[in-house]
């Protein structure tokens, strides 16, 4: 089912990270294999979005540590994180609404034209455009207009276009935090399709939801987040629901040292 | 859960999509033509009102070239306040600038362009060089923009004044006045006005076609976003303020050229000026929106007032009550055109906040 | 000091010399930069050290607190132009009361009495100076303006009242009154266009400070009319008279500030020492054409460094 | 889908909250205690080098009455900068306001309480109607809050200079003068500055305290949420430009009592001076935060920085250019401290936002 | 199952409206009867947030009609449309970040103190604080602190703050849009149990979901939205997963006329 190599692509170590005075992560470890697909969940407000930001550099942690293909990397700034081909959908999306999907799809990675007016920063639009319509259309998204803003749109209009956005861009590790929360039946399940052929490329996905039949249909591993700490990493196929419910909600706890569940 | 994949049909990308436009219908709808309209009413009341004196070409010219270098600030204001930012130091760079150049030009002597030369480059480069202190301390140390550049407002003028102890440089190379200042291109259009032109057209090219204006506008529709997708925020927003500062710098240049002095006290009301007609042309202070399109027609509208004003004999207190009215006038129908266009979304909130409407 | 050194800071010297502070009408002002150079020269004959000050504005309230500020740092003399009759008249009582021996410069207070002295310019007899000058130039009479800086401003509303009161007596001349420049030269340059434009036959124009002069030149030779408009300004820094020898503006009415410097140091001096004291002293003012600028009128010029 | 119902323990909810805050807490770590510790220390500079002159009570207390009619304007700038708005009108509508009263107890005659009671309540009642105007358009018509104030900017200052005619009235009611204007109270304290306390602590408490100034946060957070809710937005603005043009027009009288002259062409930077004392205090330009506390400290910088440059005998000039670094340098340390303080959150967009780092 | 009545508490007739060349809404007609759940459901983009906007008094539509009791009353403004007890929770549920949980919860309904206090503005700070913390237990919400501004929260505890605040107020009708999205599997299940319990108590409750289970598990009658029109209205028994994801799709297409299958 997975392609998966034995040395994770991104591992994070006893990550930590206080707000004020609530403590949004708390030694967390976290490792994810390319060519698998890991289900990070947990109850709201466990830290799993923090978690991302953490590892895709938008958030300085307090303590811990962070590698990327085993080595020590600069994950400081997005920017540098993104040129490491790693990409992100956040769960408030951040897109900037008052640019139309196909300046969104882009943003930042525009194709310039050729010679001088490539220089100049010029951009090739009309390819721009059929590139984003071709990866809309391979979720299935329902965006209607490619030239209005998005902050016009709809949610779930929204969600896909970073998702496309994401998945277009991504070749190391993709994080999609809750995408499908606010898609329809049809584009959640091309989403969850999407996945699998991402992680078929080899490309490793973090894969946060709290629809547990999701979950269960696209994770190999799972990694379970409570109150800021990593309480469960266990592949997919030998648990069930009711076990990561229990898990995440504290009425199961696993007996289990971190290190010995690896792999 | 066992739901057959449904068929995964393409819908309706682009189907219900407008007609794809040009740049200049891009333009006109976008921002700034309903107030385009407003501009060409109160030019023909006047006219109506003063045929023989208001609707000449001798006039307009005067109010054209008058607007110039007003208009070549607007450009990069109008960068700036697309950033969500602000930039009250420009009459003040624009004062220092010239009083540099000023001194500079002096000690060199000459009246040939030889000297006109070194003059500009220095003006621009002291332009260039507030404009990056600003940038530097608004992106990396993350202070307001109000609060910098009201700080290098003071401290560019301060300078300014002291450099020259308070008194104008009256000495300005003559080819500087006679061709830029004074000098006419085909007989009867004013050298200012088509460098400003130039710098305008420029300006627009670049914010609605380049990546950098892309940049721009992303940066002020969402930070945050424009910072999660990899977009070297920090670094735009220094080339922005960059870029405000070296037009103002030669925007000192001009000025100098214009009035043969430096003129130390003499921008004061420069800043606001300007920031009114950036928002008049229908770009938010949130962020996000504009058009140098806009800001030109935002800088025409209380000029053509004033000349009108004055042309047609209105008392000089009159006249502020008289342009406050117009001015809140115009911005009103232009809102109220504007959102009749998009056909009842007076209620969108969304729609008015992306057009600067409630807030900007 | 004028010359942007260090004359403006107060050395606290051990050789008893007087401290006077001096306040400007506003700052970075040619004429009130003469002022200064006069006070400084006869300063430092006597010994006395000077502060000078300044609002950025021509407006009460921004000197309110200079004024508080210096009266703190408690000088033995105060030299002050008040930038209005009435609101200037509590802190400066307040200095007075202070010890401080109080001098008014080119402006006055409703009540002087508190000051030693009061030397002040003719603000209306130069404003019906300037229209003399414009009479002169055209004796066929025709249309003036006056372009000023804003409403409320004691020293250039009198200049404009003494202009417009001038040519009231002149059945031949017409005024178009008084537009205001907010002390940019650009405004003023518009307002002297669209007036052109409404009136080709404008035969004089009375510019009340630099900056309305230097507008109005911009716009006459924008406008192309150049040597048609009799221009007068008011003041006669190196700016204007580079003007004036251009052949932008034919004549300037010259105030005396250096000597109001002078004498406004004498009079704080005599009242420090103990001495006898004039309670107002009237200084004049020199019309300056192209004709004696050279001349007899070299000496009115005022001084951008001492 | 089979999942078992998990039980529904009660979690966390303020488990981890911090310990309850009252007031003075609140205030302190809210906004604007860093910023009033950035003002310690340059009173204690100032002290240190000018111990005769500066550090005594005779020119703190000059300092005070300086900036009490501003901390009155300064009250009224919060909340509008708090709904994410901006007025621009405060010192033209304090200036036409104290001509009307001015006119009025001209006419009414007499130096008593009678005439200088009908004086306030005229000059309230000026800036009243100003600012209903300006909240009207604001937020019924729906015109960009920077415009509507210029625009009622020149008008106001028009019909007072119509009114007047250009010239100062002087004639103001002794008792205006003597007790408001230069009485003192306790001896030694200002009664202008007692005054303007008692503004700012009601304005504080109306702020801090009730539903009103919780709306008022609310309209500048998010206007669509507030709109939502069926907070009355229109009616809110309209309430907060009205308050704001009330304490304008009463800041007319405090005028007209301190320089018995309704000053006309005074009142030029006002404006600006409020809005860089908002800002300073740490309200965003954006909206949602903000304290009036945080606006009086803000006031008192530059105020103190112009009062010991002064006694300090700095030039003029060098005076702009040190208040514009020393400001920028003050929010700068503000906003380390406070960042520092977040503990490492130097990297949370949120609360650079929040806290009106970034872009206010 | 429901304590339903004949009479729409509201009831939309040919609603449309209009986006530039977007067609939002194309003569919708709805309707909402109390003590019932209507769940409306549709594809991305169908136009079911328009039509909760246009029936909270968000947005003005270009045509059409709605009755509130078979009477039309005023619905053109937020604050008159939840003086008559219809409350919403919108998909960009539109808290005010700068304020806290609290505040939020009471904003626009704030408990005055009582006499010359509550005159003056003052309010019941404390009462409120008890309040909340009761109707945020009651969903089981995360809500880790009750004085930190919502703008710093995780989606789901920001999703619980709008819900609670929602079922609080409402007196005749609740709508919730997409309301369980971003929430963790337990608090969905309270969010679903507090949407049977609402209903019990005679509100009517509008639910729009992606989630076909949750739509069947609470649902009384369905409601099929696809590009702007109402394609379906069925009650809940009736139906299945499979037809609903045709109807919201087209590939199921009800041969009915809306008057027939009303009830
Ligand atoms: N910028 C911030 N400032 C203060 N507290 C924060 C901030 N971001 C997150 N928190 C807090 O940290 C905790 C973890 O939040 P996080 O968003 O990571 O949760 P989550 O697991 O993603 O939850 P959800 O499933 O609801 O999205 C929450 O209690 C939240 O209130
Ligand atoms: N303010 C607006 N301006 C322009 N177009 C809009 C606006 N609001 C909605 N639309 C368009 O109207 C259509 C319907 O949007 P709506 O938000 O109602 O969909 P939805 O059914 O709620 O979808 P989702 O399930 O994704 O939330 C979409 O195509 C959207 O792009
Ligand atoms: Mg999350
Ligand atoms: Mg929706």
């Amino acid at each position: 089912m997975s392609i998966a190599s034995s040395v994770p692509v991104l591992q994070a170590r006893g990550l930590s990270r206080q707000f004020g005075h609530v403590r949004a992560l708390n030694q967390v470890d976290f490792e994810v294999f390319p060519g698998e697909v890991t289900a990070l969940i947990g109850d709201n407000g466990a830290g799993k979005s923090t978690l991302v930001k953490a590892l895709s550099g938008n958030l300085a942690v307090d303590s811990g540590s962070i590698l990327f293909d085993g080595a020590e990397v600069d994950m400081s700034t997005p920017s540098a994180v993104s040129a490491l081909g790693i990409e992100t959908v956040y769960q408030d999306l951040a897109l900037a609404p008052h640019l139309d999907p196909v300046q969104n799809m882009y943003l930042g990675r525009e194709i310039p034209r050729g010679g001088l007016g490539g220089l100049l920063g010029f951009m090739k639009t009309k390819e721009m455009r059929a590139e984003s319509k071709v990866a809309f259309d391979e979720l299935g998204a329902t965006v209607r207009s490619l030239t209005s803003p998005v902050g016009e749109m709809s949610g779930g209009q929204r969600q896909a276009i970073a998702i496309a956005r994401a998945v277009h861009w991504a070749s190391r590790v993709v994080f999609l935090d809750e995408p499908t929360a606010a898609l329809g039946v049809r584009q959640t399940q091309n989403v969850l399709e999407t996945i699998r052929r991402v992680r078929d490329k080899g490309i490793a996905v973090v894969f946060i939801s709290h629809s547990m039949p999701h979950v269960m249909e696209v994770a190999d591993r799972i990694q379970v987040l409570r109150l800021g700490t990593r309480v469960a990493n266990i592949p997919a196929e030998n648990t069930s629901m009711e076990e990561l419910v229990g898990l995440m909600t504290g009425a199961v706890v696993h007996e289990q040292s971190p290190k010995e569940s690896d792999r | 859960m066992s739901i057959t994949k449904p068929p995964t049909e393409t819908v309706a990308i682009g189907t219900l999509d407008e007609p794809k436009q040009g740049f200049l219908q891009r333009l006109v709808r976008a921002q700034a033509f309903q107030i385009l309209l407003v501009l060409l009413v109160i030019v023909l009341i006047f006219s109506a009102l003063a045929p023989d004196t208001f609707a000449q070409w001798s006039n307009f010219r005067l109010i054209i070239q008058n607007a110039s270098i007003l208009a070549v600030l607007g450009v990069g204001m109008t960068y700036i306040i697309i950033t969500a930012g602000i930039d009250l130091s420009i009459g003040s760079v624009l004062v220092f600038s010239g009083v540099v150049s000023a001194i500079v030009m002096r000690a060199l002597g000459g009246e040939g362009w030889g000297t006109a030369l070194v003059g500009i480059l220095v003006a621009i480069a002291c332009g260039i060089g507030w404009g990056l202190l600003n940038g530097f301390l608004i992106a990396k140390a993350k202070i307001p923009p109000l609060i910098v550049t009201l700080g290098s407002l003071g401290m560019a003028l301060g300078l300014a004044q002291i450099l020259t102890g308070g008194v104008d440089i009256r000495e300005v190379p003559t080819v500087l006045t006679t061709t830029i200042g004074y000098g006419n291109i085909l007989g009867t259009i004013p050298t200012i006005s088509v460098i400003a032109l130039v710098v305008v057209v420029l300006g627009a090219i670049v914010l609605h076609f380049t990546r950098f204006g892309l940049h721009t506008y992303a940066v002020g529709s969402s930070e945050l976003a424009a910072r999660r997708v990899g977009v070297k925020v920090d670094r735009h927003l220094i080339a922005v303020y960059t870029l405000s500062g070296g037009l103002a710098g030669f925007a000192g240049i001009l000025s100098l050229s214009q009035f043969s002095t430096t003129a130390i006290a003499g921008q004061s009301q420069t800043n606001l000026n300007v920031i009114a007609a950036v928002v008049i042309g229908g770009t938010s202070l949130f962020g996000g929106v504009g058009t140098i399109f806009g800001t030109v027609v935002g800088l025409f509208i209380p000029a053509v007032l004033q000349n009108g004003f004055v042309i047609t004999g209105v008392q000089p207190f009159w006249q502020q009550v008289a342009v406050g009215a117009v001015l809140i006038t115009a911005v009103y129908i232009d809102q109220v055109r504007r959102t009749a266009a998009m056909r009842g979304s007076s209620q969108s909130l969304w729609r008015k906040f992306v057009s600067g409407g409630r807030r900007g | 000091g004028c010359s942007g050194g260090d004359s403006g800071t107060s050395t606290a010297d051990g050789d008893g010399g007087y401290e006077i502070a001096f306040v400007q009408g506003v700052a970075g002002d040619e004429f009130y930069i003469s002022m200064q150079c006069g006070i400084e020269a006869a300063a430092a004959e006597a010994g006395a050290t000077v502060t000078v000050q300044g609002p950025e504005q021509f407006d009460p309230t921004l000197q309110k607190p200079i004024v508080d500020a210096v009266v703190a740092s408690n000088p033995d003399a105060l030299l002050i132009a008040p930038t209005d009759v009435t609101a200037m008249q509590a802190p400066i009582q307040a200095a007075a009361d202070a010890g401080i021996q109080v001098v008014l410069v080119d402006t006055t207070l409703e009540d002087p009495s508190m000051a030693v002295s009061q030397i002040s310019s003719d603000n209306a007899g130069g404003g019906a100076a300037a229209f003399d000058a414009i009479q002169e130039a055209h004796p066929e009479g025709g249309k003036v303006l006056v372009v000023s800086i804003d409403p409320g401003i004691s020293t250039s509303d009198a200049r404009g009242e003494g202009f417009e009161a001038a040519v009231a007596e002149d059945p031949n001349f017409e005024s178009l009154g008084i537009e205001y420049s907010h002390n940019e030269p650009a405004e003023a340059a518009r307002i002297v266009t669209a007036a052109l434009q409404a009136n080709p036959d404008i035969v004089g124009i009375f510019a009340a400070n630099l900056f309305a002069a230097e507008g109005t030149a911009t716009g006459i030779q924008q406008a192309g009319k150049q040597g048609e408009v009799t221009v007068v300004g008011f003041d006669a820094g190196p700016a204007q008279v580079q003007a004036l020898k251009d052949g932008i503006v034919q004549a300037l009415v010259a105030q005396e500030p250096a000597t109001i410097g002078t004498d406004g140091v004498a009079q704080a001096l005599a009242a420090l020492n103990g001495e006898p004291t004039e309670a107002k002293i009237q200084t004049g003012f020199t019309v300056i054409t192209a004709d004696n600028v050279d001349g007899d009128a070299a000496d009115a010029i005022y001084k951008s460094s001492c």
